[in-house]
């Protein structure tokens, strides 16, 4: 039995949707309400979900055992707001202080090893003797492009001299190692931004949306295209008097 | 001298180009055309190594997907959790899901409901798979949990304990989980916090824009497979025999991409022709 | 050696050395300074020609004012603000700039009054003319960046901090409004790579930062980040020659 | 009191103690000094909850700002009734986001809420950008150079890989894609991923030892899709 909310959620998928794209026809009302919606929506919704799970990981299980860790974080915890507060702004730095340099402290050793030390090392490959022809030849590729674009990136060496210009000419194959890249990465991006798009036509048209597309398209397209040509009307009257 | 065809080809207004859009990504879904699909390297290699893990093994189904990303990432998030089912059931694996982002609560939710595996459907929930819900702290907490599992998530998403839900008996760190799949629209710490430090198996579903980033993990063995985008989705739909979102969304994918580089390839020879008139 | 942990010992001892390296290149700088050269990249002459170009055309040059300002993309951005807003001040050409963040409001009115002071043209420094506040929010600010395209219809526009998915938006209508577009940015390199006339690749938009600022805190960091590259290129070097001779060594230590 | 919790110092070297902690600890095993111990998950539990304790920024800031468009009856960057309106649709999904009676995470409720609202546009959000790609590949990704033209074949032979209809012009082209993707963008790739480790690295020490404080200015805000 679809109650009132069923139908309503119905309706405001398709409704939410078309006016986040009406915004590739120009900035309207429909978009407005979209986007205010969305980041009013979005933003109680993060907060709420970061209380759920302290109510329910943190605090609930204080109820029978005091931890004494969490209860101290929680304190410091409060420090956060001061940032409002222009009397006390500076306690909001001890808070963030400590955030960034935890958040440095857990990151940086591991990041070394995964980004630099396991990459430089996976790049250390036989250039030949690896059995195929194919196999080496990747091989050479690899190395070249990995030592070629970390060339492109020194900056403290001109591209002059008996030490520069071999180091220009080896950026200058980094540099078509980059377009190579970017190429790749821009028919991935635009494969991305079309699943996205599918997706939400795929929302659209499931059968119980299929009437409510028809219909609300159909009146926010009235209601574009008809300011549009109303605009153009206002506008055009002055060009053509004399 | 009036405008050539040329140039008034190149001053279309884009809005035209989005109709366009429109008329061909809504086509499939309204024609329904099949096109043949052939199973990449990638996605062998992804479904490979999830086969080969030996009976019993736990897996963690690590959720790190934003609601927008989710349109893109429905096809393979659903076709995973169908597969790991089937591995659960014939070959006694164990699945515990988690999400690292606020939607990720929620969205694991929404795939178990469909499936009917929410615990209000099925009295199998927690038996051999659970869904521990939305663990806050992003890394430090990645941390935490690899060391100590119910330091950081004492309950499930429903908040049972978890020594209630037999799945989770004597899995206590991320050493005991064999294999973590994490499927992810933004990036992943998974990297850092569990397989430099621990070595836990990694393998990804990411998002297609963040597939070429991932190809040197992929090489250097930190993760074991890379299952890109909407298009990894389907051919692991095609090779599980769970059709679904992907296989309908796909060539509406195959059409887009046309008419992209249709309007690449129009777009140059207007330039060219309008160079060559020195138009520009 | 109970205590030290299998596994982490060569990226502990690579992270050791980077803080040395790091640290003594910026002390290094701070004192002796001007022995550390920076390439000048090709980017700062093709920014002085789109000033010139814009002059001849009497057309405004039109600058984004970046986002969050404690984001390394943003600080370069506004080093580049300050060399930009000194040109068009010199030459006379209109200057305007985009702003999105409240909180780097000051900072760029900081910099461009300064840039004006600097080339003593501050009577013609109209702050309402020049600095222009879209809004904090993505899209919001995407269109209010295209109607002041629209209607100043920039001969060179200059963008670099923050950009997101509106950057492709933003790179499109100032191409199709007849503006060069010089971008920098550390992320979206393939699509801006591919609108743009001109762009600084990540590390470029830094380093563009640290030449024109001279600012021997960013001159010291690419130096020793250079050092710290050159070290890599070598060992990786060393590595391929050692792996074709069939010796496994260097690899089983970097594994320590 | 005030003039010394004022100062930077205090703020720069908590950030320098909890970094190098970390940092050094993962290294080591001594029974006085370990990765595993119970101090340092301590620290790491206490960084942890600190972290979330954020929670409420970004309402606040949002709160805040709007209410003070309201308050202004501002018309630019918009109207304020539109304000009003967020405001108002934040008020409600956090009435029915708390554990109250029976509203919560989990309710019915808020489901709708995220079934009807959230999912559908913010993944619209997203695409908006794939009909800038659109008329961004009509009008402005042209052959202008070499290195231009370049890019435009590889992208498109890229594309014909993903897309399924590619496979109908021939073997070849799934080959030479996916060669593409793991050989020379994957060289190319990981170049750019160990300079943006210096960088960052570079960046980690500045701030580490007091050099860079830009951080303590403001948290990140403006960041978008």
């Amino acid at each position: 039995m679809a109650t009132i909310w069923d139908d309503l959620t119905l309706f405001l998928t398709v409704w939410g949707t078309l006016c986040v794209y009406s915004y590739t026809f120009k900035d309207n009302p429909f978009w407005k309400w979209g986007t205010n919606t969305l980041v009013g929506g979005y933003i109680a919704y993060s907060a709420i979900s970061n209380i759920d799970y302290m109510a329910k990981n943190v605090i609930n299980p204080m109820m029978t055992k005091v931890n004494w860790v969490h209860v101290a974080a929680i304190l410091v915890g409060f420090l956060w707001y001061f940032r409002f507060w222009k009397k006390y702004y500076y306690l909001y730095r001890y808070a963030l202080a400590i955030s960034v340099g935890s958040g440095i402290g857990i990151t940086l050793a591991k990041s070394v090893s995964s980004n630099i030390i396991k990459q430089v090392a996976s790049t250390m490959l036989p250039l030949y003797g690896t059995g195929t022809l194919r196999g080496d030849f990747d091989n050479i590729v690899i190395v070249v492009s990995v030592l070629s674009v970390m060339t492109y990136f020194i900056f403290t060496i001109a591209h002059e001299g008996p030490v520069g210009k071999p180091i220009g000419w080896i950026s200058k194959v980094g540099r078509w190692v980059l377009v190579i890249t970017f190429g790749i990465d821009f028919g991935n991006v635009i494969a991305a931004r079309m699943s996205l798009f599918i997706g939400t036509v795929k929302t659209l048209m499931l059968p119980q949306h299929q009437t409510l597309f028809a219909i609300i398209g159909t009146v926010i397209m009235i209601y574009l295209v008809g300011t549009e040509l109303a605009k153009r009307r206002k506008v055009a009257p002055e060009i053509t008097a004399p | 001298m009036a405008e050539s065809i040329w140039t008034k080809m190149s001053k279309i207004d884009a809005r035209w180009l989005f109709l366009f859009l429109w008329i061909v990504v809504l086509a499939p879904f309204i024609v329904s055309i099949s096109l043949p699909m052939k199973i990449s390297a990638l996605t062998n290699q992804w479904y490979n190594y999830l086969n080969d893990m030996p009976d019993g093994s736990v897996v963690l189904w690590s959720w790190d997907v934003s609601f927008a990303g989710w349109s893109e990432m429905e096809a393979s998030g659903v076709a995973v959790t169908k597969l790991l089912r089937k591995l659960m059931e014939e070959r006694d694996f164990r699945i515990i899901m988690i999400g690292h982002r606020s939607e990720c609560g929620p969205l694991p939710e929404i795939v178990l409901k469909d499936l009917g595996m929410h615990p209000d459907q099925t009295a199998e929930y927690g038996k051999k798979y659970c869904h521990l819900g939305y663990m806050a702290g992003g890394s430090v907490a990645m941390i935490n949990f690899a060391k100590d599992i119910r330091s950081v998530m004492p309950v499930d998403w429903w908040g049972t304990p978890l020594d209630d839900l037999p799945v989770m008996d004597g899995i206590n760190t991320i050493q005991d989980i064999d294999l973590c799949i994490y499927i992810e629209s933004g990036g992943t710490a998974a990297i850092t916090q569990w397989v430099i430090p621990y070595g836990t198996k990694l393998m990804l579903c990411s998002v297609q824009g963040n597939v070429p980033g991932q190809m040197p993990n992929l090489q250097a063995g930190l993760i074991k497979g890379m299952l890109g985008g909407l298009r990894g989705g389907a051919e692991l739909e095609k090779l599980t025999g769970f059709l679904g979102v992907g296989n309908i969304n796909i060539t509406a994918f195959s059409s887009a991409h046309l008419v992209i580089m249709a309007f690449i390839v129009l777009a140059n020879i207007t330039f060219f022709i309008r160079r060559a008139r020195r138009e520009i | 050696m109970a205590g030290i942990i299998s596994g982490r010992i060569f990226s502990g001892l690579f992270l050791l050395i980077s803080a040395i390296i790091v640290l003594a290149m910026i002390q290094y700088a701070k004192t002796r300074g001007a022995r550390i050269h920076l390439r000048r990249l090709a980017a700062l002459d093709a920014i002085d020609e789109a000033v010139a170009r814009a002059t001849e055309t009497g057309r405004p040059v039109l600058q984004h004012g970046g986002s969050d300002p404690s984001g390394a993309d943003t600080i370069a951005n506004f080093s580049i603000m300050n060399y930009i807003a000194r040109n068009c001040a010199r030459r006379g050409t209109e200057f305007i700039v985009a702003a999105r963040s409240i909180s780097g409001l000051p900072v760029i009115r900081e910099i461009v009054s300064g840039a004006y002071e600097a080339e003593g043209k501050l009577e013609e420094y109209d702050e309402n003319r020049i600095i222009r506040f879209g809004s904090p929010e993505q899209f919001a600010f995407a269109s209010f960046f295209m109607d002041t395209v629209a209607t100043e219809k920039p001969a060179f526009t200059f963008m670099a901090g923050g950009l997101s998915g509106e950057a492709l938006t933003l790179a499109e209508t100032t191409v199709l409004h007849g503006s060069l577009l010089i971008s920098g940015s550390s992320g979206q390199l393939a699509v801006m790579f591919a609108a743009s006339d001109y762009f600084l690749i990540s590390e470029e938009l830094f380093v563009a930062g640290a030449y024109l600022s001279g600012d021997p805190l960013q001159m010291g960091s690419l130096a020793g980040e250079d050092y710290l590259k050159m070290i890599l290129w070598v060992l990786g070097v060393i590595g391929v020659i050692m792996v074709i001779f069939g010796s496994k060594w260097l690899l089983d230590i970097m594994k320590l | 009191m005030a003039a010394i919790l004022r100062r930077r110092e205090i703020p720069i070297a908590l950030t320098a103690f909890f970094a190098l902690y970390m940092m050094i600890v993962y290294h080591f095993d001594y029974p006085w000094f370990s990765e595993n111990s119970q101090l340092t998950k301590d620290i790491q539990d206490f960084a942890r909850i600190l972290g979330i304790m954020a929670l409420g920024l970004g309402y606040i800031a949002i709160v805040r700002l709007h209410g003070g468009y309201i308050a202004r009856r501002v018309k630019h960057p918009q109207h304020w009734f539109w304000s009003l309106w967020l405001l108002i649709v934040l008020t409600i999904t956090t009435i029915v986001g708390l554990p109250i009676g029976n509203f919560g995470m989990r309710s019915v409720q808020l489901q709708y809420v995220y079934n009807s609202i959230l999912m559908p546009m913010r993944g619209a959000m997203y695409a908006v950008v794939a009909f800038y790609i659109a008329s961004a590949a009509y009008r402005v990704f042209l052959a202008r150079n070499k290195e231009a033209a370049v890019m435009l074949i590889l992208a498109s032979i890229m594309m014909l890989t993903n897309a399924p209809v590619g496979e109908l012009l021939g073997e070849w082209v799934g080959a030479t894609g996916s060669w593409l993707l793991t050989v020379p963008s994957m060289g190319g790739n990981r170049g750019l991923r160990i300079c943006g480790a210096l960088g960052s690295l570079v960046l980690a020490w500045r701030m580490i030892t007091g050099r860079e404080t830009g951080y303590l200015r403001g948290a990140v805000e403006g960041a978008g899709e």
